[in-house]
């Protein structure tokens, strides 16, 4: 049976090799992002030449110049790809890690923005990814805008997002209509259903594909050597969806 | 300098003193903070650079903060930040919201002595607009339009932070974390605990050099074993998430970050790190 | 990716490039300028980062350079830079005059991806009247008058220097002369000549990891053994005073310098090594 | 016999010492600064805390984070004095390590500023020295100017040029009246022949004392320990002034 993590990795992975978007040659991915993490693992291990940078790797962690590295990297055009997530996404790419309410967040307080308002502006191409797919976090307007989806003309900014991958489905952005439009649905979801649980709206073609489930040999792949390179930088990922994490990581 | 005690590095950290800080997953101090704690230290303002994590939450839950400026709080896999929420709710502590590389830039800029620097990105957040500090110009350098962000230098009135080793002269060294050689030199004076004194000169070592902060900015040092529990150290052990757990469910509220604190904090050290 | 020979790292040095090279005292590739000149290249313009030397004279005489950034050119103790001097009277060569932070700070800018930083001092220096790309503006954060300059972000094509050890993913370790990071991280590309390649990755020795260029900067990698010759390589070998003394004095002149040139560039390099 | 070198030496060191002068925690010295090094170290060895950093150290180099750090430690105000030459002096305290002539030197092509126009004003003490003593040097203007003895009101700066020593005398600088005085006279001269021997105009009181010698406590520590300390990065000099670089260094 397939796991909902492997399918969004391997819908994650079709992404980044979308001969339509930008090269992504060098990838950065960050502490919370695991099923990101998981698809580019997925990518190398099926022998994709990608340069995958993990903030958080402990043993060889590729920022010797310390963690200011990564927005250098960035800012030099050096990173091709990004993954961004939000609190709150709405119809316009906008994201929100900052709160609800009334700034800073006086409804619910998120963590804060990390780098996302510098790399969402510098990354040629950034995939927004968040799990729960619901109302409350897919929202028509953030309440605070964190990292803005467009930026007026005359501002520096090297790409938009491509998509949103969700548990639900994924919706590719368009940044000349500023606008979402569905791409594809997991098995198991309706286009009906997606418009429910979808609080911005979003263009949606008369006929929608369902999100292809990884190949055999991607399993195969996730399930062994992925799985093992990312035991040591995300532990609790690998204990809970492969379960595995314990005995290996002793 | 050598301190013969982290209560004596500690006694140098004034009331109301601005704090940079290392986050969890880099050097932090955490027995400092515990040492800061019992010292009864009050008004410090803390900076994350660039984030914040378990030891700014343990501050700010002991009541010794009343501002803070990061780009992110939270205990990473073991959740938010309880006792960070529980004061931004309760007004307890002033916020200033910032961005990962918005912060190393205006340390860059302190390291430098220039007043200010610019950074791409950032317009259209909101940060922007609450940040009154930061200042948009248009580029000198650009024919036409183009808006860029000038942020202004920032020196912070202590670095403090945990180390593997400082040698004789009190070399510190930090390794691959070289932000926090930015964050030292930035500020005023830097307050070190580290595992092991050795003896030997880490300039003379071309392997280590690189790694090491020069004592040229390093006000203190004092041994704390073991000074980042319940924290990893990079190089040299990991972390404790079962703690941090605990931790994280204790701080929920008043009365369990209370009960925790008693029993990791105040109580003396070696029960503190059974 | 790692090379065969010297000449193919030298194959991938266009005509015209912009070179940032470091000087006499750091990691000078004279092995790879020796290649160069056989090489042919023509109409290089060197960046002296943030000084030059021997390396750059040499290259000057052999007629490979047109254009000439630095903040200082001298063979040291072996005196002044004859072949510099030659081409500067004649015409040969155009100069930017510079002072050593600028060069590191307009690198830095590169390294971040702003368009410009700015800097303190220089203002009455005769240098900034010929720096027409150098910008004197008031200081947008001060109420009153308060002027400084603003440098561009500068960019070489490729930055080139000689190091003691790349591993085999082509990560490179340079120690305490970080400079050279922000000199390859300012670059589009960097080409590196080494004494050995390690059997290890640089990455994974926390001791070595600060000191190391990593691989994402680096585009090839080849063997010069004592590369640096007649020059020092920090930690690995020392300078050759008396080689310097001898270029100095056949440099004086045309001739002499053509058959230095010779003598220890275009014979073939065992020759040149003994 | 007391060798020129050594006399310079323990001027500088007494000028260093100086109580009127802000304080000297952190004196930083580069590689042509021979003498200036002498002065420091001397300092060191009989006792004074003093930090020295060495620009060109081979063994242990205070700079681990580049050569850019001297720079960067300047400007956060951390390198308490400076040592700064010229090609040519004025009578304001200019210096030209640029050249002679036209811009760029189209008389005489000198080496170039190195760090001068920027360590100048970011350091709030400058010793400026220069042993050769002649009109050729010490003239009323410089051609070039590659760092301003003083600077507009309004310009960052944190101090100007304490005193100029010579192979001759030692003048002092009034930054107010941007002029030298004539403060001492090395033994062999007078009032006279310094006057003869320089371009620019200064103020000369009626009593100028004479350059005091070294003590015998400081010719000891010279010829022995600092000798001894500067082997390693000024062998040249130490074999030309000492006559021992040879031996110690093989």
């Amino acid at each position: 049976m397939i796991r909902d993590e492997e399918l969004m990795a391997a819908a994650l992975a079709r992404l980044i090799l979308d001969p339509n978007a930008p090269p992504a040659r060098h990838i950065a991915v960050g502490a919370a992002s695991a099923i990101p993490a998981a698809a580019c693992w997925l990518l190398k291990v099926l022998g994709h030449p990608v340069r995958l940078s993990l903030l958080h790797k402990h043993s060889g962690n590729p920022f010797t110049s310390g963690t200011r590295e990564l927005f250098d990297l960035a800012g030099q055009g050096r990173i091709d790809l990004f993954f961004l997530g939000g609190g709150q996404i709405d119809g316009q790419a906008n994201i929100n890690l900052i709160g609800t309410g009334d700034w800073p967040g006086s409804k619910v307080r998120f963590p804060g923005s990390f780098g996302s308002a510098f790399m969402y502006l510098m990354t040629p191409r950034t995939i927004l990814f968040r799990e729960e797919h619901s109302p409350r976090v897919l929202v028509p307007h953030v309440d605070i805008v964190s990292a803005p989806g467009i930026s007026a003309p005359g501002v520096f900014r090297r790409g938009t997002a491509q998509a949103l991958v969700t548990g639900k489905c994924i919706f590719r952005f368009d940044r000349d209509k500023a606008r979402f439009q569905l791409s594809s649905i997991h098995p198991g979801e309706t286009a009906e259903s997606i418009r429910l649980a979808t609080g911005f709206d979003y263009d949606c073609p008369a006929e929608v594909p369902e999100t292809a489930s990884p190949s055999a040999e991607q399993l195969l792949a996730l399930r062994g050597p992925v799985h093992d390179r990312m035991l040591e930088t995300y532990p609790e990922f690998c204990r809970r969806v492969w379960g595995r994490a314990k005995e290996q990581a002793a | 300098m050598h301190l013969p005690t982290l209560e004596a590095l500690a006694a140098l950290v004034p009331d109301g003193a601005l704090l940079a800080l290392p986050p969890d997953n880099s050097t932090p101090p955490c027995e400092l903070a515990r040492a800061l704690i019992r010292a009864e230290r009050r008004d410090l303002r803390l900076l994350g650079v660039p984030v914040s994590g378990y030891t700014t939450d343990l501050l700010i839950g002991a009541g010794c903060v009343t501002e803070l400026e990061s780009s992110g709080v939270s205990l990473g896999e073991a959740g938010s930040a309880p006792r960070f929420l529980a004061a931004l709710a309760a007004g307890r502590i002033t916020l200033k919201d910032a961005t990962c590389p918005a912060i190393h830039t205006m340390l860059q800029a302190a390291e430098k002595g220039v007043p200010f620097m610019p950074l791409r990105g950032i317009i259209g957040s909101d940060i922007l607009a609450h940040r009154p500090d930061w200042k948009l110009i248009n580029n000198p350098f650009a024919s036409g339009n183009d808006p860029i962000v000038l942020l202004p230098a920032l020196s912070p009135d202590l670095a403090v932070f945990h180390a593997s080793m400082a040698d004789l002269d009190g070399n510190v060294f930090v390794g691959r974390r070289l932000e926090l050689a930015t964050m030292a030199h930035a500020a005023k004076r830097s307050l070190v605990s580290v595992e092991r004194i050795v003896d030997a000169n880490l300039l003379e070592d071309e392997r280590l050099a690189a790694g090491t902060i020069s004592s040229a900015y390093i006000e203190a040092v004092a041994i704390a074993e073991r000074g980042a529990w319940p924290l990893a150290l990079l190089g040299e052990y990991g972390a404790d998430p079962l703690h941090l757990t605990e931790y994280a469910r204790a701080a929920r509220n008043e009365d369990g970050f209370r009960t925790y604190l008693q029993r990791y904090v105040l109580a003396d050290r070696a029960q503190a790190a059974e």
